[in-house]
């Protein structure tokens, strides 16, 4: 028989101006169940508080219902005070008399009679409460930070500095993502090697820092605080412990032509090769589809020429496995490739390139050594044009939204174009000038009042070839709408940033969930910015949306911070507000028929498989078990269980039903 | 006035969004009808459908079942949930004579309290007027007979 | 027509929403004949976009809604697949219906006109017939007197009309559709 | 084999050496075309520019009269006509309401599911396999592929080749062996149904096609649809003078080059129906 004891708060005037307290408390001494009833001026007090706790120990109350403000409020605070005086925090409900009652309604005596009711289906409610524990998770202080661009950098080196271990896995060669093959950035124009450079180095040799490169993740399994991630090394063919980097190896491979994904395929590279020369680590590896011996059999130049014997043909993939606490997600983006835009020719003409491609053009560390020659001959482009927008905001084109930083690229390409090219001329075609960032619209401004890139309001319709010049077809919508044509030397289309490819992949070995353009998504979008929707799991950079290095700085700091927040517990503590499978009358039993509906309504994955077994080991049947560490306690499943077999602590079908019912009993 | 009928009504909610509407709406101090009251749920996905019916059952004259709007929910999708059944739902009600208006499906955010005291005297003001649910002894005892092939007539195949 | 309506109109006999125009310009870019028209296809768009009657009757009144081939480039790249060429169908039907036609497309309307009015009368293009008529509406009575001899001596163009053999139903789809005889302008 | 064929008004009048050359073409590879008996106008730009419902009505007729005759695929070369024909299929397919108005404007029943095949389509589908074994007389010149603004759009309906820079037609020339080239004008608009009634503008658009055709060294400009043939052929003069220079690459149907190819004579073909002479046939 439980006694609940039941304190009405005046709030001041608050809630006793309009509602008479002193009747509510002596209507619920009178609730089947109530051992004690009284009303006090301010129950949060601390004279209030100590009440409730003397009631408690004198009359030995199994439960305590606060009728006083909302429980967003005080909540808290009260089922402290019980917890202190012995009762177990869950047994205390507060009963809403001050937001949902006095401060709604007028004085009357119907008024005083909701009061009543609303405390009597709390009452109710607690009656039925069970005490809980909250639920406590040990946590493994070591975080697995995924891609080595910037962000996945910046994350590492963050973490790693606030003393735990990290281990940063990059599926390329190298680690440093589409920043290292920028030239120089916006809005400042610093080299974007120089600053990037001693990051990836300070990795590479950061005691807490475990570096994988040419890894994947294979698969993940845990929850927060306890995750256990497989990971694939892939073979190198080179073992990296022997290799000096001393490259005779990639000077003497005979298969030199093959695209260079560093250079944008604007260069070439050969079979065993490092990205770049300031790759991080600086050993190499072989390109399998592309070597010569791992396609006929034949030519271990490589072997020949080692001088430390560290090439390892035979060696196979490895796959390891790491106990993990916490998991930052960071691999970034990609931009969108041909056949996106046949009216532009990309892919058709040489000289219709990417933004990424003139990047590395820009560089210093190009094919063209930083000079803006075009592709198809080599020359100086005296007419540029180029495309923003070019598959952003283009629904036909399946991209509906802003890319976000092309437009500050291209005033930066237009810029280094200008400051490259004096005599060039440069043309723009734009919707929309989006510079919202600091300094960002002055750096568009210099672009067009001190370099003199000519900006026209509108799109191109169509690029075609005629000797040798690329005839761009545009209007200026702010001229009447008439077309325009120039015949340019070069194009440069400002291609969307679309999601990095292998990103729906991965998400869904993580459980972590991601929007239409296979981004992944935030838990949400301004207050959660860094959090997934799955506990442990954070996010950063431009594997989010297409985001500029400053964006993809903070967030990753603030990734990090997430992390070392969590990591700062031994143990993790939560509600206990989740749902449990029931399993009475005795263990071996469930009401549960295995039918897995909770499991399709889980919105966190929540829902485990477990094999019921006979005293001789024979699974009887499979039933619906609760992952602790994943369940939110939203009770999706609760509703969803036909036989009603899973229930939420808390918030249980009975409690529920008992509230109700007290609503509708007169 | 005094005369007038006092319908009951009970409010579905869920903890994140309408609740946290309702608290702003007396945080605010703006008035509205006390026939309503409000039940604390974690989220509308948690609203188990059985539970209205039930209500209904017990002599409830109107429900109002609010949570967070499409792609606010606390919990990602347990109001995409809540809105897809209420779709069977509907049917359902209508197969036990209730008639839909008297329930009333809304999305109040924690930043629209005006917009709860708006819902709740709309809400009263239309049960007072369709009168008081007298049938809901018959519908009792029909959920009684029918519990378990109504619960599966609200399943959802995804 | 009252102000209010008709975007919504537009919108219900040709499903173009044209307000999902964000004015990039790209269908005037493609545009084979946006240099001749007085408004561009994307300032038709700006224009209705007003909901504004006068801007409206202009269009109506525009020689671009005769001038449009129908060439579909627009449709094609619009990045908001905006389907210009129903609105101008649309348009040039408001436009007649109204009897807005521009002047200057006078001629253009005029050889739709002869061009239907041969087919009504024989089920098929009649091209001498057609040019005839032609002339008869514009008044161009001296054009392509020196294409037609090049044609006949090369067999393009028969003396005698071919014919329908049920001339009844083709009367018949004419006048249910409700395109009635104009006769000569 | 028989297909149905639409020919067409213009195929019957200023173009009628593209029936010829469709109907030898498909002769010479064992392919008897039907002409669909007692058809009308499809109401080509005319109609469909001022009438929306007599613009569905008249080629809903053709279609009709297809099924009674009990034909399931028909040729339609002409691409004015195709792209009425299909679009108002189309049309009809996706909207009861106006399919029984249709019918009823018709007084005809019209199920809507008459296969409609361009000429491009038509010879991918039943020559295109075999043309290499027939080719006596390797079709050796320079040509640009003019494809115009009709054979492709609306692309969502007709589901033809690519939307931007398509290819069939250009595959087809290389298997005649003919050189293929880029250029920049294959799907512009040559100026279409103003042919008469603004000749000015025909001559402008059809001009810069031409030009670029000649400026790129083309021996020919290969096209699908009578109306693109007769604005880049028969308006020549106007072009000349609006171009103020004289150009004189001939304009070819692709029946006529496949024709050609495949060893077919230039009378059977139609040639000498061509305004700008071919000087190599
Ligand atoms: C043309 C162009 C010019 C730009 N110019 C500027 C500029 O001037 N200033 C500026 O601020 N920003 C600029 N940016 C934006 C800048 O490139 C991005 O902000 C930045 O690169 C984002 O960093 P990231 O680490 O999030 O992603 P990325 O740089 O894309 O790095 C992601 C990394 O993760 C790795 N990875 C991906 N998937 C996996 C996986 N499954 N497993 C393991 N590893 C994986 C990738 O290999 C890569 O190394 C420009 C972008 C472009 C396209
Ligand atoms: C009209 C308007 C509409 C907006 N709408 C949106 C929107 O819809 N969505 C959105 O995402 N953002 C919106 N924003 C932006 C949003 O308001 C800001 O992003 C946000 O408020 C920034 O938070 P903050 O904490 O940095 O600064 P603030 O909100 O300015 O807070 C700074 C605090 O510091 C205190 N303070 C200042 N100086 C001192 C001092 N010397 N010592 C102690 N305390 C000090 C101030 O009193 C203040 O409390 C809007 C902004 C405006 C102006
Ligand atoms: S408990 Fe709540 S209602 Fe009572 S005095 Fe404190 S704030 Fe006011
Ligand atoms: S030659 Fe050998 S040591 Fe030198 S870089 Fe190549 S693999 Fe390494
Ligand atoms: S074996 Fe492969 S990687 Fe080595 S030199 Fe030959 S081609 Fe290059
Ligand atoms: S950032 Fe600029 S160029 Fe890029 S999609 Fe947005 S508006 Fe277009
Ligand atoms: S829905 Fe209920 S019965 Fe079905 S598996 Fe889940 S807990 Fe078991
Ligand atoms: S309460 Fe919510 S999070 Fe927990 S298991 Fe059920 S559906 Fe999943
Ligand atoms: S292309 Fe489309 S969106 Fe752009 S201006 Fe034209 S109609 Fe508007
Ligand atoms: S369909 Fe009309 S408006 Fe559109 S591009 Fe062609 S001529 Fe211009």
């Amino acid at each position: 028989m439980s006694k609940i004891g039941v304190f009405i708060c005046h709030c001041g005037e608050n809630i006793s101006a309009t509602v008479d307290c002193k009747k509510v408390a002596q209507e619920a001494a009178n609730i089947e169940g109530v051992e004690f009833a009284t009303d006090y001026k301010y129950m949060c007090s601390d004279p209030g508080q100590t009440m409730i706790k003397e009631a408690i120990k004198e009359k030995g109350l199994t439960g305590v219902v606060i009728g006083a403000c909302s429980p967003r409020m005080h909540e808290p605070t009260f089922r402290k005070a019980c917890a202190e005086a012995g009762l177990n925090p869950y047994m205390c409900e507060m009963s809403n008399l001050r937001e949902h009652c006095s401060w709604v309604h007028d004085k009357s005596d119907t008024t005083t009679e909701k009061a009543i009711d609303l405390v009597k289906m709390l009452v109710a409610k607690t009656k039925l409460d069970k005490p809980l524990n909250a639920i406590k998770v040990p946590i493994t202080k070591k975080a697995l930070v995924i891609g080595g661009g910037i962000a996945g950098i910046q994350a590492s080196l963050d973490i790693a500095n606030a003393g735990k271990q990290v281990i940063l896995i990059e599926r390329e060669p190298s680690i440093g993502g589409h920043m290292s093959q920028l030239s120089e950035t916006f809005p400042t124009l610093d080299c974007s090697q120089c600053i990037l450079t001693p990051r990836m180095v300070e990795v590479a040799q950061h005691p807490n820092i475990t570096l994988y490169n040419y890894a994947e993740l294979e698969s993940l399994d845990g929850s927060i605080g306890n995750f256990k991630a497989t990971i694939r090394l892939k073979a190198k063919s080179v073992d990296p412990k022997t290799c000096t980097g001393c490259g005779i190896c990639w000077s003497k491979c005979p298969k030199k032509k093959i695209p260079s994904e560093f250079n944008a395929g604007l260069g070439m590279r050969t079979a065993i090769y490092t990205p770049f020369p300031q790759a991080v680590p600086n050993k190499p590896v072989i390109d399998k589809a592309n070597c010569n011996y791992y396609l006929n059999g034949k030519c271990k130049v490589c072997e020949k020429v080692c001088p430390t014997g560290a090439i390892a043909f035979d060696k196979p993939d490895e796959l390891i496995t790491e106990d993990i606490g916490a998991i930052v997600l960071a691999t970034g983006f990609d931009v969108l490739k041909p056949d996106f835009f046949p009216e532009y020719g990309y892919g058709k003409y040489p000289d219709v390139i990417t933004g990424l491609q003139f990047e590395r053009l820009a560089s210093a560390s190009g094919p063209t050594l930083g000079e803006i020659r075009r592709p198809s001959d080599g020359k100086i482009p005296q007419k540029v044009v180029f495309i923003a927008c070019a598959g952003s905001r283009d629904p036909a084109k399946g991209i509906p939204y802003c890319s976000k930083i092309c437009c500050m690229y291209t005033a930066k390409h237009a810029m280094l174009y200008q400051h490259k090219v004096h005599e060039g001329e440069s043309y723009v075609f734009y919707m929309d000038i989006r510079a919202g960032g600091k300094n960002y619209e002055e750096f568009v401004r210099r672009a067009i009042e001190d370099d003199g890139a000519n900006y026209i309001r509108g799109r191109v319709a169509r690029v075609y070839e005629k000797d040798g010049k690329l005839i761009v077809r545009g209007v200026d919508t702010l001229m009447g709408a008439k077309p325009v044509e120039i015949e340019a030397d070069m194009v440069v289309l400002a291609s969307a940033g679309v999601s990095n490819c292998g990103a729906e992949e991965l998400a869904q070995k993580m459980h972590v969930s991601y929007d239409p353009y296979k981004f992944f998504a935030e838990a949400h979008p301004k207050l959660k910015p860094v959090e997934t929707n799955t506990a442990g799991i954070y996010l950063c950079g431009a594997c989010q949306a297409p985001k500029d290095i400053p964006d993809t700085v903070s967030t990753a700091s603030g990734a990090a911070a997430k992390v070392i927040g969590l990591f700062s517990n031994d143990e993790l503590t939560r509600e206990p507000i989740i749902a449990v499978v029931n399993r009475i009358p005795s263990h071996d039993v469930s009401t549960c028929v295995g039918c897995f509906m909770c499991e399709t309504a889980c919105p966190y994955q929540a829902i485990e498989h477990e094999e019921i077994k006979n005293r001789q080991g024979e699974v009887i049947k499979t039933v619906a078990r609760v992952n602790p560490g994943l369940c939110q306690g939203c009770g999706t499943c609760v509703s969803f269980c036909r036989s009603k077999s899973i229930d939420i602590q808390g918030f249980s079908n009975e409690q529920m039903y008992a509230e109700v019912m007290a609503v509708l009993a007169d | 006035m005094n005369n007038e009928f006092e319908p009951k009504i009970v409010a579905f909610v869920c903890n994140w969004c309408t609740y946290a509407g309702a608290d702003l709406t007396g945080t605010s101090r703006i008035k509205y009808a006390s026939n309503v009251k409000i039940v604390r749920f974690p989220c509308t996905g948690r609203i188990d459908f059985m539970l209205l019916l039930k209500a209904f059952a017990n002599g409830s004259d109107g429900i109002i079942v609010s949570g967070c709007h499409p792609n606010d929910c606390h919990y990602t999708s347990g109001n995409f949930h809540a809105r897809r059944r209420w779709i069977l739902f509907r049917s359902l009600l209508d197969f036990m004579g209730i008639d839909v208006n008297r329930i009333r499906f809304a999305w109040v955010s924690a930043a629209e309290g005006a917009k709860w005291a708006d819902i709740v005297n709309d809400t009263v003001s239309t049960i007072r007027e369709m009168g008081p649910y007298t049938e809901y002894r018959k519908a009792a005892s029909f959920l009684a007979e029918n519990e378990v092939e109504l619960a599966k007539e609200m399943e959802v195949p995804q | 027509m009252e102000k209010q309506g008709y975007i919504t109109t537009i919108k219900g006999k040709t499903g173009v929403n044209v307000n999902r125009c964000y004015q990039c310009g790209k269908c005037s870019a493609g545009c084979a004949v946006a240099e001749d028209m007085d408004y561009p296809p994307s300032m038709v768009m700006r224009m209705l976009q007003t909901n504004d009657e006068d801007n409206y009757q202009s269009v109506l009144k525009s020689e671009s809604i005769w001038l449009c081939v129908s060439c579909q480039n627009c449709l094609t790249r619009c990045p908001m697949q905006i389907d210009i060429p129903s609105l101008m169908d649309y348009m040039r039907e408001k436009s007649l219906e109204q009897n807005s036609v521009n002047k200057k497309s006078k001629n253009i309307l005029s050889f739709h006109r002869a061009f239907l009015d041969s087919v009504r009368y024989t089920g098929r293009l009649y091209e001498i017939g057609l040019v005839a008529g032609y002339k008869v509406r514009s008044l161009k009575l001296l054009q392509d007197m020196n294409v037609a001899p090049g044609m006949f001596m090369k067999g393009k163009l028969p003396i005698l009309p071919e014919v329908v053999k049920d001339k009844k139903q083709i009367s018949n789809i004419f006048s249910k559709t409700g395109e009635v005889h104009s006769g000569p302008k | 084999m028989e297909i149905g064929f639409y020919p067409g008004c213009s195929l019957k009048g200023t173009s009628s050496e593209y029936a010829q050359s469709t109907l030898a073409l498909a002769k010479a590879f064992d392919i008897n075309l039907v002409e669909i008996e007692d058809w009308n106008c499809c109401g080509a730009t005319a109609a469909h520019n001022i009438n929306h419902e007599l613009a569905t009505a008249l080629p809903a007729r053709i279609l009709a009269l297809a099924e009674k005759q009990g034909l399931t695929e028909i040729v339609v070369p002409c691409a004015a006509c195709y792209n009425r024909l299909t679009v108002a299929q189309h049309e009809i397919n996706k909207n009861p309401e106006l399919k029984a108005r249709v019918a009823e404007i018709l007084q005809m029943p019209i199920e809507g599911k008459v296969q409609i095949l361009n000429v491009m389509q038509f010879i991918l589908k039943y020559i295109s396999d075999k043309i290499t074994d027939k080719v006596t007389k390797p079709f050796e010149h320079k040509v640009v592929c003019y494809y115009g603004c009709l054979l492709v759009r609306p692309h969502d309906i007709l589901q033809f080749d690519r939307l931007e820079d398509p290819q069939s037609m250009d595959d087809l020339m290389r298997k005649i062996g003919a050189t293929s080239m880029d250029w920049g004008y294959k799907t512009e608009c040559c100026g279409a149904g103003f042919s008469v009634s603004r000749t000015d503008i025909v001559a402008k658009l059809s001009g810069r096609i031409v030009k670029d055709a000649s400026d790129r060294g083309a021996e020919a400009i290969i096209v699908a649809c009578p109306m693109c043939q007769s604005n880049l052929d028969m308006r020549r003069p106007h072009i000349n003078s609006y171009l103020q220079t004289k150009i004189e690459t001939p304009v070819l149907y692709i029946t006529q080059a496949i024709g050609l190819a495949v060893g077919l004579d230039r009378d059977t073909l139609g040639l000498k129906k061509l305004f700008v002479a071919p000087s190599f046939a």
